[in-house]
This record gives C-alpha cells, structure tokens and sequence, in this order.
C-alpha cells in the first residue's frame, strides 16, 4: 500500500516538474519526487508485522522477523542528499530572482 | 598505500582548504597533482571498507579498467586545474569535493554508493556551472541532474528489492544466475540508463547540455566536457560491460537512443553557429558513439576512445573558451583568424580536431579503425556504415570551422593564451600524436582491458 | 638496390626540414620542395624501371611493401608532376600565408603517395590514402577560397569512407587486409556491394559525375602550383580505386549480350559517358581558366573510367595511357595558368588579354598542351584517345561513342577560349609595361611538360611498352606494338609518320609563306571595325560570354547537382535545427518529458 | 639575235616581271568594298546580279578593306563619312585603287554648296577611275570597272603609290577640313 | 618513307587543283542558275594568286604563324587520303581518326591566327565555326562508328574496298539514314549553306577571316580548298564506294560537290543556335537509330 502511495508522489513530483513554470514550485515538485522515493526505499524494506532491526537481549535469535534495515540506511543519505540539492537550488533561484526579477520560467528574457 | 587515498585525500583537503582560504588554490593543485602521483604507487586490489566482505559491505575497486579511468580523469583534472585554480580561487574546495566525487565514482564497487558520489560530483559541478553566470542554465541543469539521479535511485532501489544486493558484482551475478525474465529487470536497467544518460549527455535527455557548455567558461567548459565526460563514460562503461543486460524491447530502445544521438548531434553540430555550439553538440554525438562502443561489448577500445575524445575535448574546449573570456562571445565570425597569430595553440587545435575526426597520424584513426574492425568481425554492418557517414558530416563542419580559425586577412581577434595553457595543449596534442604513430601500447592496452572483463571478485 | 622504405622516410624527413628551414626563410623550404620531390621522382623512375626496389622494411611498423607495375606507374606518374611542379614553388612561396606549412604538407602528401601504390596491405593503403587527404586539404585554403578546403574534404571523405567499408569487407572475406588477397576472395552480394563502393571512391577521387562538384571549387581556388598536383596527379588516385573496382574483382551481375559488357560495367560507363558530356558543357561556359581547367579534368576522367570499364586490354592501354597524357598537359596548362595568374595576380578570362605579347614561351606551352589535351595529334593526347576510341568502337557502343565525341569536340571549345581570350588579343591597358615572362625557373619544368607532350605523342610505344607489363599484370593480353607502330581493333597508327607528315606540311607551308612578299606589320588596335574609331582594349577584345549562343542553349540546367548537395546540406541543418527545437530548451521539463516518452515506450513494448 | 631566255636579268627586272605577272592576276580578280555612302550605290545590284553579272570579270563584293582590292565610294561624302572612309583606305592591303561614283565625288554633284559634304574627293584620297553622271547608269558603272582593269594592264592605276608618296600633302588636306581624322568617339569611351 | 611523303604531297597537290577547279565551275554552274554568265572556270586560281601576289598586313607572329600551322595541317591530313585504290600515300595507315583530329590542327592554327588579329569580329567567328563542329561532328562520328563497326576496319582505303568487294554495295545505300546525316554533317563542314553561319560575311564581316588580306589569306583559301577536298573525298570514300581509277573518283566527286552546291544555293542561312539545336534534334537522333539498327538488330540494306 506504501508503494502505491510512494509511487503517486513520485507521480506528482514528475507532473509538478512537468507543469510548473515557477522555479520555487519546480523545486518543492523535485522535493516532492524526492520524499516519494524516499517513501518508496522504506517501503521496499518493510516487513508486514516485522520487528525493529535491532538485536536486544529479548531477541537475540537469529529467526526473527525484522524489517529490513538497509533501506532505511539509504533513506538517510538520500535524504541528505536531497537537502542539499534543495539548498543549492534554492540559493540559485535566489540568484534567478536577483538577475531576472521573477521567478517565472516564462517571463524570463532568455530562449 | 591504498585506493581510499583518493577519495580522502581530496575530501580532508577541500575541508581544510576552507579552513586556510588564502592558501586554497596552493592546496588544489598540490592535492590534484599528488593524486596523479599517488596513482603510480597504488597496487591493483579490491579494498573493503570497514572490514565488511563485498556483498555485505562498501567495496572499492581498483583494477585496470579504473586504473585507466583514474589517470585519465586525474591527468585531466589536474592539467584544468593547474590552468585555473588563479582564477578559480574560490572553487578550490568544491574543486576538490568534485575530484573526490570523481575517484569515488570511478573506484566504488556499490551501486548505492556510485550514487552518493555522483551526487556530490553533481552538486560540485552546479556549485561550479554558477560562474557561467546563467543562474537559469544551473538551475536546469540542476533539476535534470536530480530527476535523472532520482530514476538511478529507483532502479536501483527495484534491483535491491529484486535481488537483495547493492554490490555490483554479486548483482551481476544473481542477475544471470537468477533466470529472471529479462522484462523483469528491463525497467530498472532503463531507469538507471536514462540517470546516466542525463550525466552522460546522451540525446533526449541532455537539454542542460547547451546551457552549461554553450555559455560554458575556462574552468567549467573543460571541466564538464572533458574530466566529468571522461569519469561519467567509464562509470556508464563498467555498468554497460558489467552490470546491465539489455535485450529485447530495451536493446531496441538503448541502440535507437544511441543512435538518434551520434546522428542528431552531428546533424545539430553541422547548424551550429558559435565554435561551443558546435563542439558541444560534436561532444553529444561522441559519447553516444563511445555509449554504443561499450554497449557493443568492445571495452578496451571505448575506453581510449573516451580518452582520446576527452583529451580533444580538454584542447578545444580551454582554447575556445580562453578566447571567448577575451572576445565576449563564441561566434565563429568573432573568433576568425584566432590562430593567424596563435600559431602553436592552432596547431593544437588543428591536431585535437583531426584526432576527432580520426585523420591519419592521430590517436583517433588508431581507434577508430580499430573499432570498425571489431565492428564488422562481429557482423554489425549497420553501425560503420552509420559512423562513416556520420564522419562525414563531421568532417565537414570541424574543417570548415578550422579553416575559418586560421585564415583571415585583417582585423584579427587579440587573444592572450598564457603560457601554461600552451604548454599543456602542446603536450596533450603531442600526445595524441605520438599514439597515433605507434600504436603497440594502445593496441595492447585494448586488448589487455577487453580481457579482464567478468573476472569474479573483482576483476583484478 | 633502394628500399621504398627509407625513400619513405627520406620523404616525410624532408617535409619536417621544409618546414624547419621555411622558418629561416620560405624560400629556403620552397626548394627543399624541389630538390625532395626531384630525389623522390628520379630514384623511384631509376631504380623501378631497373627493377631493383627493395621492399623489406626494418623500422616503419605495420608497414609492408610490395612492387607491382601497377603501383609504379601511378607512383613514377605522380611523383614526377610533383616534381616539375615543385619548381613553382620558390616563386610562389611568398604569397602564402604559411609559407613553411606549405611546404611541408607539399612534400608530406607526396610522401602519402609513395606509401599508398607501393603497400600490399589495405589498411596501410587506407592510412596513406587519408594522410594524403588531410595534407592537401591544408594546402587549398592557402589559395583564395576556404570553402573550397570544405568542399574537397567532403567528397574525398566520401571516398575514402566508401574505400574503408570496402577495405573491410574485403578484409571479412580474406582474413587479412592482404590487397591481393581481399580482392581475389571477395564474391557473391557481397563482391557487388563493394564494387559499389569502389566505384563511389574512384568517381568521388576522380571527380566524375555526379560527385564531381567539388572539383572546380578546389582545382580554381587552390594556389597556383597546387592546382596541377590537384589535377594531374591526386585526382589520378581515383582511377587506381577504379582499376581495382573494375578489373580485379568481378561481381555477379547480369552480362548484356549485345554488347559483350557485364551490366556493372555498362553502367560505370555510362556515368563515364555522363562526367564526359557534363564536364564538357561546364567547362564550355567558365570564366576562371581554373575553373574550365578543372572541369576539363572532370571530362577527362570520365575517358579514364569509360576506358576501364570497357575491360578490354586496348581500352585498358588507352586508359592508362590517358591517364599519362592528361596529367602532362594539364599539368602543362595548369602550370601555364598558374604563370599567368602569378605575373598579372588573375586567372579570369574576362580580366585579361594579350598576355602572349609578353609571354610567349608560356603560350606555347599552354598551345602544346591543349593540343594534347583536345586528343590533336602528333601530342599525347591523340594517341590515348585513338585508343579509347578503338575500345569504344569494338564493343560498338553507340551511345557511349556520341558522349565521347562529344568530349573530344567539345574540348577543342572549351580548350580554345583561354586561348583566345587569356592569351591572344590586346593588351589590357592594366597589364601595359609592368607584364613579363615568367622566371626561367618557372619556364623549366613547363618546357620539360610540354617536351613530354610532345614524347608521348611521337613516341608513345616508349610508354605503351610499360603500360603492356601493367595490363599483363593485370591479367590481360597486352596491346600490339610494332616498333613505331600501334595496332589498333580496326587500324594500324604511326605516330611518327603522321608526325613527319605534318612536320612536312608545316615546312611547304613555311616555304610558301617566306617567299611571298614580306607583310607589313600593324598593331593589334589596328583592326577593321566597320569605320569606328576605338581606342579601348576592352571594347576590341572578345573575352566574355565566349560561347553565349551555345551556353544560351542549357544556362538554366547548370547547377542542378550542386543545387541537389546544397539542398542536402540543408536538409542536415534543418534535422539538426529539428532536433535542436524538440530537445533543447532552457526549460526542465523537456528531459523530464523524454524520460517518460521513452519510459512508457519501454512500459509499452515489452511489460504491458 | 640576243636570246633574253637564258641571260642574267638584273633584280629589278626580276621583279617587274613579277609585277606584270601579278597584274594579270589582279586585273582578273578584283574584289570591291563598297563604300555606300549615297544613291549612287542604287546602281550596283543590277552590276551584280543577272544583267550585268559583275562576276564574269572576276569581280565581287568584299566584307573587309583587308581582303579588298577596290574602294568603292558611291556618292556624296560628309565630313563625318570621309574620316572613315580614309581609315578604311589606309587598312587596305596593296595595291588598291578607288573608283568614284556620282558627281558627288568629283564636285560636290548637287551637295556643292552644303557645309558638311566635301566637293572633290581626290583632295583627300587618290581616286583611280571617276564614273561620272548622277547617278550614272549601270552600263557607265560597269564601262568604269573596265577602265580601271585597262588602267592596271598599263601601269596607270598608281592612286595608291600617290598616295605613299604624297601622303603630307593629302594628310594636309584632309586636316584642313577635317580638323581631326582620328577622332575620339564619345559613344565607345 | 621519305618517297611515299613525297607521294602524300603529291595527293595534297593533287587535291587543291582538282577542289579549286570543280569550286571553279560550280561557282559557274551555280552562275548559270541564276541567269547570270558566271566567272571564268579557273576564277578561284585568279582569286588565289592574286591575293598571294598583295602585300599583305599582319599582326604579330602568331598570326603568321598560325596561318603556316593551318596550312601546314592540312596539307599534312590530305597527305594520307586514298583517292582511288592505288592512288594513295600510306595504305593501312588512313585511319579516319586521322583525318578527324589531324584536321583539327589546320583549324585550330587558323582560329588562332584569327584570334591573334585581335579582331573581335574573327573570334565570333571561330566561336560559330567551333559550335557549329560541336553540332555537326557528333551525329557523323556516330555514323562512322556505325561503319567502322559493322566493317572492323577504320582504314578509309580498307572501307572503300570493303564496298566495292560486296558487289558496289555503297553505304549511301546501305545505310540510308546515315547517309542523311552524312550529307547533312558534309554540308556544315563544307561551310554550305544553311549552316554558314561562321562566315556571314554581311554579320560578322566573313568572320575569322576578316583580318587577312594578302598571302595569309591566300594561304587560307589554298587550306580551305584542300580541306573541303578532303571532307569530300571522305564522302566519297565512305559512302559512295571509293573509286577503281580516278576517272570514277573524279566523277563521284564532281557529283557530291555538285549536289551539294546546288542544295546550297536554294537556302538562306541558320542562326547559330538553330544549328546547335538542329543537329542535336533529328541528325543525332537518326545517327543513333541508325546505330541501333545497323549494329544491334543487323539490318543493312
């Protein structure tokens, strides 16, 4: 059900690149692409009814349900990754707004 | 020593090149050189980092095939930036994240991991495009990086809920040991293509292509098309040899993608109008062509072929772009008669152009016969005749584009090529002389790089 | 005993010293030109007519040779056009923008020859054959025009890529890029394919219809000393690529039993028979003598590769010998010209006149060789012709035999009007007192040009009896010689006598002419015009439009086939703008779309 | 009795020979150009065609001065006209004769008094045989024609030596009413 | 070889008699079909000498030098024609493109001399008459072709005896659409009537020869004889059979150049372009069907 969910996001995130004209929108859609697939890692790990990956004194035995936890490593970096990305554009938007005076891809001077 | 130097050595100095700012370029060139010089004392191996086996934990690979990329992209790196680290002060430290990035690319035996590094080269590269001045060319090469990374990560995060591995090598191996069907796996494969195809500049995904290299300045035009070029076709070469399993529909799709772009690049580059314009879109078609090499399993040559173009590249690209700084823009009118009183840049420029079009003497006809050979043993009669053809059509536009360089009767353009600059263009282009002319080394390192391929455990 | 190789490098070692000493002073390098070409043609002349080349090789890698009488005569022919042209240079060197580049791309492309006739080796050949290319196409854009480096690029790089699918394919077949061998194992479709491209490579070397547009371009707008070569000598590749296509490999194809002619060859004949009509028509209506010069070549290469296809030994000597004959008197021509063009600084007709005034040795030598050139015996020219002509007749090809014809009367035309309008007629009153002969070093090698014109014509068995060891080799019967004699299909020829015969008539005429009273002598501006008084050169000398009547007759259909390239240079821009349009945008979301275009075509095809 | 057959003639013997050899040729083939300047030249087809047939005498109309013997002037000559007739003359080859036509060139004719004609054209040029009458009628023309023919059998016909001889003189008169012979067209400079 | 040259200038010799004297009287028969009383028989013998007995004007050497080249071209291509079977200078060696190219020597020293006077007028001139060979000479080589084909000799002395050995079976017969385009290419070559178009002496003022007065024009008249000799004896020798003794060559070359003259005075003259397009439209396409048919389908009559 997650994935559906993930997938739908990242669906937005594409149809938001695809549509907007603003740059702040274009890169809240990039986000939004970005948290669905960071959505969508999870859930690849996800066990139903699985436990924490953790091994603690009361489950110490190697037959365990646990939710794979590799992903949710993943998610971290990609997360972070993703942060930066959203800075950087948001500082290069800045930039845009500085040199062109809108945020409009359409409005802007060049081809 | 050890292949993690690399990677570290560069990402401690960037850190500490922010800490000393004054002396930050000093520390760019010492590290990017020490980074060439370290390569020789480095023993082929397969390193793993924090004491887990490959398939558990993050390798590193150093076998030939990165060997080659290494130096390549290093020797590269290191010659732009010795160029430009006066210039570029302020880009030390991202300089140095994008040279870690690079060897972390190049080195990595981790899909996830490749990612990481991609990444961080990537953001070095948006970081560096910002002097272009053209906020709005970053911004969209910034937006098509992240989606097409994006899709490498879902393919690759696909491949991880299919097979249950990140490692390379033991995906390539659970992949033929499997027996999926092959649609199976063909839509990640394709989403990890087209991630790379948008870094790798192949056709419908490379709109940022002539915003960042059409308006592209001394450090940022050879830096993208040659160094980034170099490490982003032997990364695409060892997933293409290694990793990815293209049959059926996605052949098709590849190869057309392939194809489309090696025709329409010349076809684009044979409008142009601005000499960027044209080695941009000649650049396009290049790594199509070097895309389609490896694809055709003939890694040996694809990869001195990427050499050979990138090194072209790196001549074209530092004496356009020096140039353009001068004269305020790239119009093949403006820079006419550039080389009347240039001459040894010329020569340069003359050498890396017939390298590319693959002229006798040079490097490139090296190659290029060598791959028409390898292409008709192996009964693909289809692909010459499209790389002949389309050789023409370069041909065409490169000694038109020459000619207006060297001859013009008055009012030449005033352009100042330091000396640094012409020495390293000298050397590259000598270079590609001297293995055009004897060939022995290049045709056994072809061989020697085709033979190691699919070697369990790392390929050393 | 002389290795090939060390005149290899002796040759690309001297192209490195021209341009070294060119540094020091351009002249210096223009006769490093001479004296390399001299060495080049005179050692490779002596030591292969005495049969005494060595092929080993000791330091060159991958290089091998061999020595055919094939290669020989190409090797021997071109080195020795470059050579006399090469005493052009000194006087030349000076109008060149890069004088040492000149000549060092001068001798490196002769250097290029040596390596393309006498290797057995396909790939070695190619290299040669490439590195020729690219060396010349250097040499061009030190004349007037940078398009036409462009232009001669192009064609040759169809050529020579035709030439290297072929090299491949033939190398499938064999195994190896033997010469030899591939073109004795190649058979079946594929023998047909790469007959095609041969074909495509010699037509686009020699200029022949319909690849034939950049020949005026590049041969017009070449320096002067470098448009013979271009002419006489590069273009001459060509018909080595065609002597391969035609004669050695024999693809299945359908043989007209009408005319004893396998289809294949029928049909190269006919574009033969076409590149002779076009080039005639095109050179009829030029006003650079370059440029008709050029065209001329066209024309003549269509003799050579109508003579080959006809795969009979006499058409073979004919064409051989044609290839002889015409590299000497447009080799003469060009040379003439190129004095022309260099004392008064143009070669177009309607901006000269009367240069005969003041050179008279260059006008005969320009007469001596369009006589030849127009096939008028007692030159060269005649004989080969007379060959072809044999050739043609006894395959009874009608048709064919009106083009060639229409060659050989339209180059009396076309080789006319330089004549008339360049050299004859009044001074120009721009040209009055500052107009001189050419330098004597200059005049050497057209004089030695116009001897040999003259040899090949008197004495045409001196060359027959190689061309026989060539087409023997060649796996053909050789041509009948008698001592002064040629025998023919249908008739006996003696240069000699016909020679005497006219040597005769101009001594009777001669006599005739001293005994009679002496003329009295008046000007040129002295002439009748119906009562008027002119004064002004211009108005009196008939130099532009020469054949209006004619060229009246088809002005309207003279650039098709150059339209038909433009049109196609603009269709690739045009895909490329195309392409441009649909795929760059400043704007993010055209990748995004393409992605998920090519993501469903992917969805479509194979999981849905 | 002196046999002449076998002695030395002395060069200039040799060469009257000659000349009367060439005499014979001349007076049996000479070819006209015809100068026609005014109705008199009305009269020469009928000297050409069927009725008189010019060409039994070995006679012809000519397209050029080079290639002609006789300068036919037929009528009156204007200022303008006689500039080219005198270029024309001086491009003949030698020998040449001219032949007269009309009055008008032997006084003016009924142009006697106009300030643009010339009255006598022998002031200008040497004429050989005048026909006169205005016009005359073709048997004149034609009786003219045989009289030159006469003319050169006997050695008389040296209009064109005159003319080498006493060049200043005529060059004189021609620069008297002429101002200028060679004059600059403005319409060709 | 020296005696058979000596013989060959004999045939030249020969040859400008004969031409200047049937030109002669057909100039007086074509007298008589106007009603006039026509010039004396040997009036071309008159015009000649008297025109080498002027002084004449020259423009410089090539213009003396090419009139010698011309005439020495010619005399050197009459050299070689057979007039009868035993009336000849080189047997075996009359090959007919030796009297095509040959030819061509005369014409083009006298183009070039005319050019070299400088007249604008001469060089018109040799443009018609080189245009005018350009449309002529095709259809007639295709038809020679033709010939020389079927019979497998270009020996003109050979395809003489090659008729006469099948029973007189002349190629004007034999090949009758030929034979058109025979007479019709001989007529321009000849400079006859409606292809006159390079002498127009009322247009272009005789056209290259308007600059010649003189011995250079009497050489050219004694070039033009012989070479109008040569084309005839051509005819006559390809198509009519050649002649057993020179009785029957004299009278079939009366008869060709008769009838060509006779042909000739009935038409007016042809603009230079119509010529052009004339021999390209109908002799061509004749010559070519003829070929067609000669050759390939084997019908000769």
């Amino acid at each position: 059900m997650l994935q559906y969910a993930a997938i739908v996001l990242i669906m937005l995130g594409l149809y938001g690149i695809l549509t907007k004209r603003n740059v702040i929108k274009i890169i809240v859609s990039l986000n939004i692409l970005e948290i669905g697939l960071n959505l969508f890692i999870v859930s690849v790990g996800f066990v139903d009814g699985g436990l924490a990956p953790i091994f603690t004194s009361q489950n110490a035995t190697n037959d365990l349900n646990f939710v794979d936890p590799l992903p949710q490593a993943l998610v971290l970096t990609a997360i972070v990754i993703g942060v930066g990305t959203t800075a950087l554009g948001l500082a290069i938007a800045k930039t845009i707004y500085a040199k062109y005076g809108t945020f409009n891809l359409d409005e802007m001077g060049e081809k | 020593m050890s292949a993690i130097l690399l990677i570290v050595i560069p990402l401690l100095a960037a850190f500490l090149s922010i800490l000393v700012k004054k002396y930050s370029a000093n520390i760019l060139l010492v590290v990017s050189f020490a980074s060439v010089v370290l390569l020789n004392y480095i023993p082929l191996e397969v390193i793993t980092i924090g004491g887990f086996a490959a398939p558990y934990g993050i390798n590193l690979i150093l076998d030939q095939y990165s060997l080659i990329a290494l130096y390549a992209v290093n020797v590269l790196f290191f010659l732009v930036v010795a160029i430009n680290c006066a210039k570029f002060k302020k880009l030390s430290s991202i300089l140095l994240v994008a040279l870690a990035g690079l060897n972390g690319m190049i080195l990595t035996g981790d899909l996830f991991n490749l990612f990481v590094f991609m990444e961080v080269s990537g953001i070095a590269a948006y970081l560096m495009t910002t002097t272009n001045q053209k906020p709005l060319a970053t911004f969209n090469y910034l937006v098509q990086g992240t989606v097409g990374s994006s899709l490498y990560l879902l393919g690759l995060i696909l491949l991880y809920a299919m097979f249950g591995t990140l490692n390379m090598q033991d995906m390539a191996f659970q992949i033929s040991s499997s027996g999926y069907h092959i649609a199976v796996t063909a839509f990640p494969f394709l989403l990890m293509f087209i991630g790379f195809g948008v870094e790798a500049k192949l056709l419908p995904f490379n709109s940022w292509v002539q915003g960042i290299l059409g308006s592209s300045n001394r450090l940022t035009g050879p830096m993208i098309a040659s160094v980034y070029a170099a490490a982003i076709g032997f990364v695409l070469g060892r997933l293409l040899t290694e990793l990815f399993v293209f049959e059926g529909t996605l052949l098709l799709i590849v190869t057309a993608i392939l194809g489309f772009s090696i025709v329409a690049g010349e076809a684009m580059a044979f409008g142009a109008k601005k000499v960027r314009e044209i080695l941009l879109f000649s650049s396009i078609a290049q790594a199509a062509l070097v895309a389609l090499v490896f694809l055709s399993g003939f890694t040996g040559l694809a990869a001195l072929l990427l050499i050979a173009n990138t090194a072209g590249k790196l001549i074209l690209f530092l004496i356009t772009n020096t140039a353009t700084d001068q004269l305020g823009n790239d119009d093949i009118s403006t820079l006419q008669g550039l080389f009347v009183n240039n001459k040894v840049v010329g020569v340069s420029f003359t050498v890396a152009v017939l390298n590319v079009l693959g002229l006798p003497m040079f490097f490139g006809f090296v190659l290029k016969m060598n791959i028409l050979l390898e292409f008709f043993q192996t009964d693909h009669l289809l692909w010459p005749a499209v790389i002949l053809i389309v050789s023409v059509v370069e041909g065409i536009y490169f000694i038109r584009l020459l000619l207006k360089l060297w001859f013009k009767e008055s009012d030449l353009p005033q352009v100042e090529f330091e000396f640094t600059l012409k020495y390293v263009v000298v050397v590259v282009a000598a270079l590609l002389i001297l293995f055009g002319v004897y060939t022995a080394p290049v045709e056994q390192a072809a061989d020697d790089l085709t033979a190691i391929q699919y070697i369990e455990g790392g390929n050393l | 005993m002389a290795s090939i190789e060390l005149l290899l490098i002796i040759a690309l070692a001297s192209g490195f010293l021209a341009y070294l000493l060119g540094r020091v002073n351009r002249v210096y390098g223009a006769i490093v030109t001479i004296v390399s070409s001299m060495f080049v043609f005179s050692s490779l002349a002596y030591f292969g007519f005495t049969d005494s080349l060595d092929t080993t090789v000791s330091i060159l890698p991958y290089v091998t040779f061999q020595v055919t009488y094939l290669g020989m005569f190409f090797a021997v022919m071109i080195t020795f056009i470059y050579a006399m042209v090469s005493f052009f240079n000194p006087m030349f060197i000076k109008d060149y923008k890069y004088p040492g580049a000149y000549s060092m791309l001068y001798i490196l492309s002769m250097a290029g020859v040596i390596g393309v006739f006498f290797t057995d080796n396909f790939m070695v050949m190619f290299f040669f054959f490439e590195f020729i290319v690219w060396t010349s196409m250097f040499l061009i854009p030190l004349g007037h025009s940078r398009k036409a480096a462009v232009s001669y690029y192009a064609f040759s790089a169809v050529g020579s890529f035709a030439l290297l699918f072929a090299i491949f394919m033939m190398r499938e077949a064999a195994g190896s890029f033997g010469i030899n061998a591939g073109l004795a194992a190649i058979s079946g479709t594929n023998a047909i394919v790469v007959f095609i491209l041969l074909i495509v490579s010699a037509f686009a070397k020699l200029g022949a219809f319909p690849l034939h547009t950049w020949l005026p371009i590049a041969h017009g707008n070449a320096p002067h000393p470098f448009s013979p070569v271009l002419s006489g000598a590069l273009v001459k590749l060509g018909a080595f690529v065609a002597v391969m296509a035609l004669i050695k490999i024999t693809p299945n194809s359908y043989v007209i039993v009408a005319l004893d002619l396998p289809l294949a060859q029928y049909l190269v004949a006919i574009f033969a028979g076409l590149s002779i009509v076009f080039g005639t028509l095109m050179a009829i209506r030029q006003d650079d003598a370059k440029k008709l010069l050029a065209y001329s070549s066209m024309s003549h290469g269509g003799y050579i590769l109508l003579a080959f296809s006809l795969g009979s030994s006499i058409g073979l000597s004919g064409g051989f010998y044609h290839i002889v004959t015409h590299a000497l008197a447009t080799g003469a021509a060009f040379l003439a010209i190129a004095a022309v063009g260099r004392q008064t600084g143009t070669t177009k007709m309607s901006e000269l006149g009367g240069v005969i005034q003041k050179m008279p040795v260059t006008y005969v030598v320009y007469l001596i060789a369009i006589i030849s050139m127009a096939g008028i015996p007692p030159m060269g020219g005649f004989i080969s012709k007379w060959l072809i002509f044999q050739a043609v007749i006894d395959k009874g090809l009608i048709l064919l035999a009106a083009a060639v014809f229409f060659g050989s009367i339209g180059s009396f035309l076309y080789v006319f009007r330089p004549l008339a309008a360049l050299f004859l007629g009044q001074e120009k009153p721009q040209f009055k007192g500052i107009l001189k002969e050419a330098p004597v070093i200059m005049l050497i090698p057209m004089i030695v040009l116009s001897g040999m014109n003259l040899v090949t014509g008197i004495f045409p068995n001196i060359f027959l009896q190689f061309i026989n060891k060539v087409i023997v080799e060649l796996g053909m019967a050789p041509v009948v010689l008698g001592t002064y004699t040629i025998q023919g299909t249908n008739g006996i020829l003696d240069p000699l006598q016909i020679t005497i015969a006219f040597g005769i008539g101009v001594v009777i005429a001669f006599i005739i002419f001293i005994l009679l009273k002496k003329s009295k002598q008046v000007g040129l501006m002295d002439t009748y015009t119906a009562g008027n008084f002119i004064y002004s050169e211009e108005l009196m000398h008939y130099s532009v439009d020469f054949y209006a009547p004619i060229e009246r007759l088809y002005e309207k259909h003279t650039t098709h086939v150059q339209d038909m390239y433009k049109s196609l240079e603009n269709k690739v821009k045009e895909f490329g703008n195309v392409v441009k349009y649909f795929f760059f945008t400043n704007k993010p979301e055209i990748t995004v779309f393409w992605i998920l275009i090519i993501i469903g075509a992917l969805l479509w095809g194979d999981l849905l | 009795m002196k046999s002449t057959k076998f002695s030395e003639l002395s060069q200039e013997q040799v060469d009257r020979k000659w000349w009367e050899i060439g005499d014979f040729f001349r007076r049996n083939s000479l070819w006209m150009l015809m100068y026609c300047t005014g109705c008199c030249a009305i009269e020469l087809p009928p000297a050409m065609t069927s009725a008189y047939d010019m060409e039994r005498l070995g006679m012809g109309p000519m397209a050029t001065p080079r290639q002609a013997d006789i300068l036919l002037v037929s009528g009156y000559l204007s200022l303008k006209t006689l500039r080219r007739l005198i270029y024309t003359y001086e491009q003949m080859s030698e020998p040449k004769y001219v032949v007269g036509l009309g009055s008008c060139t032997i006084n003016g004719g009924i142009y006697h008094d106009s300030h643009a004609v010339i009255n006598q054209l022998d002031q200008y040029v040497p004429v050989d045989v005048y026909v006169a009458g205005c016009m005359p009628n073709t048997e004149a023309v034609m009786n003219g024609f045989v009289d030159l023919m006469d003319a050169i059998k006997h050695k008389t016909a040296n209009g064109w030596k005159k003319y080498r001889d006493n060049y200043d003189w005529y060059r004189q008169n021609q620069i008297a009413s002429l101002g200028e012979v060679e004059v600059h067209d403005e319409f060709h400079e | 070889m020296m005696l058979s040259m000596l013989y060959g200038v004999g045939i030249a010799f020969f040859g400008f008699v004969l031409h200047t004297s049937v030109a002669g009287i057909n100039r007086k028969i074509s007298g008589r079909l106007q009603k006039r009383y026509g010039p004396k028989w040997y009036q071309e013998f008159l015009d000649i000498f008297k025109l080498l007995s002027k002084r004449a004007t020259s423009h410089g050497w090539i213009f003396d030098f090419g009139v010698i080249m011309a005439l020495g071209g010619i005399i050197a291509t009459a050299m070689f024609i057979p007039v009868t079977n035993n009336f000849l200078a080189f047997p075996d060696f009359d090959n007919f493109f030796i009297f095509a190219y040959l030819i061509a020597v005369g014409m083009l020293g006298m183009a070039m001399s005319a050019s070299g006077s400088g007249n604008p007028l001469a060089s018109i001139g040799v443009m018609r008459a080189l245009t005018t060979m350009l449309a002529y000479d095709i259809p007639y080589m295709v038809v020679i072709v033709t010939i020389i084909k079927l019979t497998g000799t270009s020996s003109i002395s050979g395809l003489a005896l090659y008729q006469q050995a099948a029973g007189n079976n002349w190629f004007i017969v034999a090949l009758p659409l030929g034979a058109i385009v025979a007479v019709l290419a001989l007529m321009a070559g000849l400079g006859k009537k409606p292809f006159e178009t390079y002498i127009a002496p009322a247009e272009i003022a005789s056209g290259p020869l308007v600059e010649y007065g003189g011995k250079q024009l009497g050489m050219l008249f004694i070039m033009m004889e012989i070479t109008h000799f040569i084309e005839v004896s051509l005819f006559v020798n390809l198509f009519l059979g050649g002649a057993e003794n020179i009785f029957i060559f004299l009278v079939k070359y009366f008869a060709v150049y008769t009838a060509l003259s006779l042909i000739s005075n009935v038409y007016a003259r042809f603009k230079i372009d119509q010529v052009v397009l004339f021999f390209y439209k109908w002799p061509l396409l004749i010559a070519i069907v003829q070929g067609f048919i000669a050759i390939y389908l084997g019908w000769v009559i």
